[in-house]
């Protein structure tokens, strides 16, 4: 008995009619479908509690206080510590995304010796080796740590222990030219200040310690037609700060120092200030020539600047002539209670050893054979040898007084996760303990009994004394606790200046991503230049 | 006619052969727990029968879930007898700190947000009502995954018709939203999902 | 539980437009970095900051810093009417807009109907570094390619609020427990966030200010973010916009 | 070659001339290759994703939803010719019936087909079914086209079945003469679901209450565009109809239809653009006067946004709309067959217009103080995704045309004779 053609059709048909009353498509429909909502290629976050930790962000040398929550281990999410002592609760947006960065594509995972994997034995041979035949010197990020203190004895022993100052410290230069105190023991008296004069400082916009100016703008300036701080921009170009600030002086470019000249004639002239120091030979209209500007903008700025005291005049690029007329001003630079250490003398070193806490553009003297310290490949480096350092939140880190503050702090972050295998930090790599270093660090601390503990959340500060030992501090440190110095330690600069500087060139713009010293951005950064237009692609992002 | 008909209807029982018998046997795969457990023994060893006492809230208000290892530690740091899951357990988990990698039958995929809390402290719902009596099983059972959407099996339930199955049984949607309606209780979409 | 109307108000005078809510709001809700090809059109940024100027050129020009995130619209809501299969609903019981990814089917017609252009959608399947997956925060499925999202006011954080509110024995969930990413974020203390439906709750209060007010106010959809501003220019970027393109520069 | 041709030859109409064999296989080679190529981008599309479309957040719906709108208006001619024969009895417009099924089939089948691409998740396009939210216009779009496509198939069925091969199957011939009888009641449903659909493709837009340009206020849940998008429709649909017919007797240089019938489409065209622009004249003066303005927005800004200034609106509402109205109303250029093709050419080119200004460049234009007027072209496999449904268009409609009797009259004396 052959089938015939309509047999093979009804059995078809009976088996379409049929499947329909089965399970079997309407399953099918329901399962693919939920299939699109569980894609296995797309990542799912892991069960389980949150737990939030106390740390600080190390993106930068301002160690603002931060709040992470753990979930299975790994870091989820950060926000700012509220009340923190230095950050007062406020992060910058890279903070937000900081988490992610140790899973960066341009993470360093072992030593790498002219884009060649190389092993930590053969770098280290190669330091003592270079060591041997001359000095080598030493370059910190972040002196007044305890790991500077190991980075310090070794370049102390035949070479120079040199730090390279962040955008603040820059601007510092001239008092401590004027003073002999090291920048980075000084600090700006933001907080007392009713005028501030801002020579292209982006203060809303990455200088200095985000939760210090923004926060002291925001209460005391911000949407107020009269505020109680004045932020007087003068900058040419729109920037964040100059659209935020009271006044924007849109100045011609390099003009700063004529400007701050003029300024400082008309001061002196009108005897709005006590007439001290030395007075510059610029004419108000030689000023308001090279700033572009009406010579009565400059006599009526002047005017305004004075009306309101103190005022405290900041350049971004270390201008003398700012710090000169900020010198006429009254000052408003204090030198914070902690010993830092000098610059050295400069040498040609046979070596450079860098530490990971400095900015990926630090250009070491050429013709040294460089040793660079660095979590992340920033590309296009002149070192010799690349060394995978520590990430974020991998190693316990220190922070020293934020650059540019009023007063000296010290605080400890926790390691939160572990470092990948084969990384290791500078001070253990020139055969220092750091863990030992960080006591020690501590101990000094502990022994001056200077200043207060803010523990994690607190409003006021508990004394030093009333901690039984060191270890105790330590242990207090690392479960968020800062030190900060009694604000009375701080003490007001004194500048010896004998004639009106002669205006140095420079350069520095400054901003958001500037602040930070890693030579990568957090991935989310996209959000903020990739996928909006609120920030032009910075030239370092390199994603 | 008839030779027609007789096949059509050969054509219609094979097809409701396969899409009733074979189809969830292709569907769904059978998968072993990594080790044995016993509800039963150790509710009568540890003298509780209060699901909580092991499968704990925590005070964030979230499910603790399946107990860690460390929980068994405390009993099975050696092992207790000679049975073969017993020294799997031992070696395996307890002792070097690893977490038993347990099927769990009522997983909900990571959209859905079920809050335990809620549920048992708020409605004061029993823990059988939806999971049915496991305290008083005697062994796991197999767990059983759906190939295409990675579900386990409890979630649509032992029936592949879904007509006649028991109050606890199914843990879709559909089922959340049937004991809502019951209830007279409303929850958005993102008060289920997350 | 009582009936809330979560919103915000957010003080343009005190954004600096640093952009720390637009990140802290893509880490807390397992936004993946824009793709390679990813632009301010193809982006995700459930909150994302807008430079606008004052029109002006020369030292009379000023720019203001528009936060923009779903405006989270209480009547007439454009992208609920128009969804085909109930993705997308207002919460009763919070007035959270509320968006169901898992739900959607990529039909975009929820964006064309939004005049707030606070909807996105994923033009690509979401891809982290290797290992940065970890760091998802847990709470917050993640999305795939050919769905919309949009902000849930941080949903997930309700979630925990009332999960530890539970714990409790409480029905309601302690204000201090729930705040959404940007509002914890913000440096400036710029956004205020609260149960507008409280009258006496801060949030409302400022929102019933004279110099606060809500973007295209006028179409009727009543949103409950709520802006304000000292400055009359500010504010009249409530309504829109009056002037041809070319003659708007923007910064 | 041969054996071939005399098999192809068995399958073609008694009676009637096709080209040859060869020809034929040669006139369908380029669309197959433009089918090959849409098919490719669209899988570009499903495997990685709609970033290979150049839409956007700001630009979500792009070429394909304003193709979309335009086909099925284009393609109302179906629904619209079997109201007018079945329900209207208008007799002579039973020799474009079959053609008009055909070419609706083919404009819906293919925008359904786009749908599924332009949807990021088409394995989950079902939930409308399943968990509908009725106060969507696109629910109830979704719904109708559904219903509608199964019912241009059933009307598609029973002329693919009196094909000279298919014919000699008795069941198939059963079968098809009981789907005739039922061909009736189709077309009923048919104008129903239509009507409804091809109204709520138009509220589509006006219901957007977020975009003030396509806004419109309307009676009880729907807006003027649903109204007007149903009468644009069927004015549109007899002179798609109308353009069709000629150019398939002007490629194969046969008569297919008497001259008579061209006329009363145009007639029946010019009729409905006629009352079509009339609405739409009211409908805009009240948007200018009343709606834009309640809602905040001065409506003559939308139009100082170039290009699309108000040359557009005068465009769409005189030449592509006045015009061919008068010229298909007025009995001496309404009986001359190149005013008449001339005519029927702007009322379809005036729909396509209306489609895009409502879907295009409703999305262009800002709505924030601070928006910009944005710009969007498609991509190139948006482009070839759309030239598949063409090429699957053509395909379909040589196919039907050469071994279905699209034309039954073709046979009777007098036909034989080229049409040119």
């Amino acid at each position: 008995m052959k089938p015939s053609r309509r047999n093979l059709l009804a059995l078809g048909g009976g088996a379409m009619a049929g499947v329909v009353f089965t399970p079997l498509p309407w399953k099918l429909l329901d399962d693919t479908a939920i299939w699109t909502q569980n894609w296995p290629w797309i990542p799912q976050p892991a069960r389980g509690p949150v737990e939030v930790k106390a740390a600080a962000c190390s993106l930068c040398p301002h160690g603002c206080g931060l709040q992470v929550r753990m979930a299975a281990g790994f870091p989820v999410g950060v926000s700012g510590a509220p009340a923190h002592p230095v950050s007062g609760g406020a992060l910058c947006p890279l903070a937000f995304g900081a988490h992610q960065l140790n899973w960066h594509p341009r993470r360093l995972h072992e030593v790498r010796r002219r884009g060649r994997a190389a092993s930590w034995d053969a770098a280290s041979m190669a330091l003592r080796a270079a060591a041997a035949e001359g000095p080598v010197a030493v370059i910190d990020g972040r002196p007044g740590r305890g790991a500077s203190a190991i980075l310090r004895d070794f370049a102390g022993k035949s070479g120079a222990y040199i730090t390279a100052p962040g955008p603040e410290e820059r601007s510092l230069a001239p008092y401590a030219a004027w003073s002999g105190v090291p920048a980075s023991a000084l600090g700006y008296d933001l907080e007392s200040a009713r005028t501030i004069i801002s020579f292209g400082a982006p203060l809303l916009d990455g200088w200095g310690t985000p939760g210090r100016f923004t926060r002291l703008w925001s209460t005391h300036a911000a949407g107020l037609g009269d505020p109680e701080l004045r932020l007087i921009q003068i900058e040419p170009g729109l920037s964040h700060t100059a659209t935020l600030a009271w006044r924007w002086v849109p100045a011609r470019p390099g003009s700063d120092a004529a400007l701050a000249a003029g300024l400082a004639r008309v001061l002196v002239e009108e005897r709005l200030v006590p007439a001290k120091g030395p007075v510059p030979a610029t004419s108000v209209a030689d000023a308001a020539g090279a700033a572009g500007l009406p010579a009565d903008a400059i006599v009526e700025l002047a005017r305004m600047i004075a009306q309101r005291a103190p005022a405290l005049a900041i350049s971004v690029d270390g201008e003398p002539a700012v710090a000169a007329l900020n010198l006429l001003l009254g000052g408003g630079i204090v030198q914070r209670r902690e010993t830092a250490a000098p610059q050295a003398a400069a040498i040609a070193p046979r070596a450079v050893v860098i530490d990971a806490t400095v900015p990926w553009e630090y250009e070491p003297a050429s013709g040294a054979e460089v040793f660079r310290f660095a979590a992340w490949d920033g590309g296009g480096s002149k070192a010799d040898w690349l060394l995978p350092a520590p990430g974020f939140l991998e190693e316990i880190t220190e922070h020293p007084s934020a650059p540019g503050s009023a007063v000296a702090s010290y605080a400890l972050s926790p390691a939160l996760m572990d470092a990948p295998a084969d990384v290791r930090g500078a001070a253990a790599f020139v055969g220092g303990t750091p863990a030992d270093a960080v006591l020690a660090r501590c101990q000094e601390i502990f022994r001056a009994r200077n200043g207060g503990l803010y523990r994690r959340g607190a409003k006021d500060a508990v004394p030093l004394a009333s901690l039984e030992s060191a270890a105790r501090l330590q242990d207090e440190l690392l479960a968020g606790a800062v030190w900060v110095d009694d604000p009375a330690g701080s003490r007001k600069v004194r500048c010896e200046l004998k004639e009106w500087p002669a205006a140095a060139a420079g350069t520095h713009r400054g901003g958001w991503a500037d602040a930070w010293s890693a030579p990568v951005l957090p991935p989310l950064a996209t959000k903020l230049y990739q996928e909006s237009n609120l920030r032009e692609v910075p030239a370092r992002s390199r994603i | 006619m008839p030779r027609t008909l007789l096949a059509f209807a050969i054509g219609f029982g094979a097809a409701l052969a396969a899409g009733w018998g074979a189809f969830p046997r292709v569907l769904y795969q059978k998968k072993v727990q990594p080790i044995e457990f016993r509800h039963k023994t150790h509710a009568a060893k540890s003298g509780t029968s209060a699901c909580g006492d092991c499968h704990a809230l925590r005070d964030d208000g979230g499910f603790g879930g399946i107990p860690a290892t460390a929980s068994c530690a405390g009993c099975h740091g050696e092992p207790m007898g000679a049975t073969k899951a017993e020294a799997a357990l031992v070696n395996d988990y307890v002792k070097p700190h690893r977490e038993t990698p347990w099927l769990v039958y009522a997983r909900q995929p990571a959209n859905v947000r079920f809050s335990h809390a809620i549920h048992t402290r708020l409605a004061g719902l029993k823990c059988a009502e939806c999971h049915g009596a496991q305290g008083e099983t005697d062994a796991v059972k197999p767990y059983e995954v759906n190939r295409i959407s990675g579900y386990s099996r409890d979630i649509w339930g032992r029936s592949m018709s879904r007509l006649r199955r028991a109050p606890h049984e199914g843990m879709k949607m559909t089922d959340c939203e049937d004991c809502h309606r019951k209830r007279g209780v409303e929850a958005g979409c993102l008060g289920c999902h997350q | 539980m009582k009936k809330r109307r979560y919103g915000m108000v957010i003080d343009l005078d005190r954004c600096t437009g640093c952009g720390a809510c637009s990140v802290a709001c893509a880490a807390e809700n397992n936004v993946p970095p824009a793709a390679p090809r990813a632009t301010e059109r193809t982006g995700i940024t459930p909150l994302r900051v807008q430079p606008v100027s004052n029109g002006a050129s020369g030292p009379a020009r000023r720019e203001v810093f528009i936060p923009l995130m779903c405006m989270q619209c209480g009547e007439h809501t454009p992208c609920v009417s128009v969804c085909p299969q109930q993705a997308v609903e207002v919460d009763s019981a919070t007035g959270i807009v509320t968006q169901m990814p898992q739900r959607c089917l990529g039909c975009r017609y929820c964006m064309t109907a939004c005049p707030y252009h606070a909807r996105y959608f994923n033009w690509w399947d979401p891809e982290w570094p290797a290992g940065m997956e970890k760091t998802l925060n847990p709470g917050v499925a993640t999305r795939m390619r050919g769905v919309v999202e949009k902000c849930n006011l941080c949903h997930s954080r309700l979630h925990a609020a009332e999960d530890k509110a539970a714990a409790a024995n409480q029905r309601e969930v302690n204000p201090a427990d729930y705040v959404p990413a940007c509002v914890e974020a913000c440096p400036t203390g710029a956004i205020l966030f609260g149960d507008l439906a409280d009258e006496t709750s801060a949030v409302a209060r400022a929102a019933r200010a004279p110099q606060a007010f809500r973007l295209l106010e006028k179409l009727g959809t009543e949103p409950k973010v709520y802006y304000r501003s000292n400055r009359p220019w500010v504010r009249a970027l409530a309504e829109p916009r009056t002037v041809p393109a070319k003659e708007v520069q923007r910064g | 070659m041969a054996s071939y041709a005399v098999a192809d030859r068995r399958w073609i109409e008694r009676g009637v001339e096709r080209t040859s064999t060869l020809r034929f296989a040669l006139w369908l080679v380029p669309w197959a290759l433009l089918l090959a190529l849409g098919v490719y981008a669209a899988g570009l599309c499903l495997r990685f994703g709609l970033n290979q479309t150049n839409m956007d957040n700001r630009f979500p719906f792009g070429l394909w939803i304003f193709l979309d709108l335009s086909i099925i208006a284009l393609g109302a001619g179906a629904f619209f010719t079997g109201f007018l024969v079945y329900i209207l009895k208008f007799k002579e417009l039973k020799a474009v019936l079959n053609t008009a099924v055909v070419v609706g089939f083919i404009c819906y089948s293919g925008a359904v087909g786009i749908l599924m691409i332009d949807v990021g998740q088409p394995l989950r396009a079902w939930f409308t079914f399943w968990h509908p939210n009725t106060h969507s216009m696109l629910t109830e779009v979704t719904f109708c086209i559904t219903c509608y496509l199964v019912v241009l198939l059933f009307e598609y069925i029973p002329v693919l079945l009196r094909n000279r091969q298919l014919r000699r199957v008795p069941s198939f011939l059963i079968f098809e003469h009981r789907l005739h009888l039922l061909v009736p009641v189709l077309a009923a449903v048919g104008t129903l679901l239509s009507f409804f659909h091809q109204g709520s493709l138009g509220g589509l837009y006006g219901v957007l209450r977020g975009r003030p340009f396509a806004f419109r206020e309307g009676i009880a849940i729907w807006p003027s565009t649903f109204f007007l998008f149903i009468l644009s429709a069927i004015a549109a649909g007899p002179s798609f109809l109308l353009l069709i017919t000629s150019l398939v007797e002007k490629v194969t240089g046969r008569k297919l239809v008497e001259f008579s019938v061209l006329c009363r489409l145009g007639r029946i065209s010019g009729l409905l653009t006629a009352v079509y622009v009339a609405a739409k004249a009211v409908d805009t003066l009240a948007w200018l006067n009343r709606t834009s303005p309640s809602l905040g927005f001065a409506p003559w800004e939308f139009y100082s946004y170039k290009p699309f200034g108000t040359w557009l609106m005068l465009a769409e509402i005189v030449l592509f709309g006045l015009v061919p109205a008068v010229l298909l109303l007025h009995p001496k250029t309404a009986s001359r067959r190149g005013w008449l093709i001339s005519a029927a050419l702007l009322v379809c080119g005036g729909i396509l217009l209306n489609r895009f200004i409502l879907t295009v460049q409703t999305l262009a234009l800002p709505t924030l103080a601070f928006d910009e007027f944005v710009s969007y072209l498609p991509s190139w496999q948006e482009v070839a995704s759309f030239g598949a449904v063409v090429a699957y268009g053509v395909i379909v409609y040589s196919l039907s045309y050469r071994y279905l009797p699209l034309f039954p009259q073709e046979k009777r004396e007098g036909y034989r004779v080229s049409g040119r």
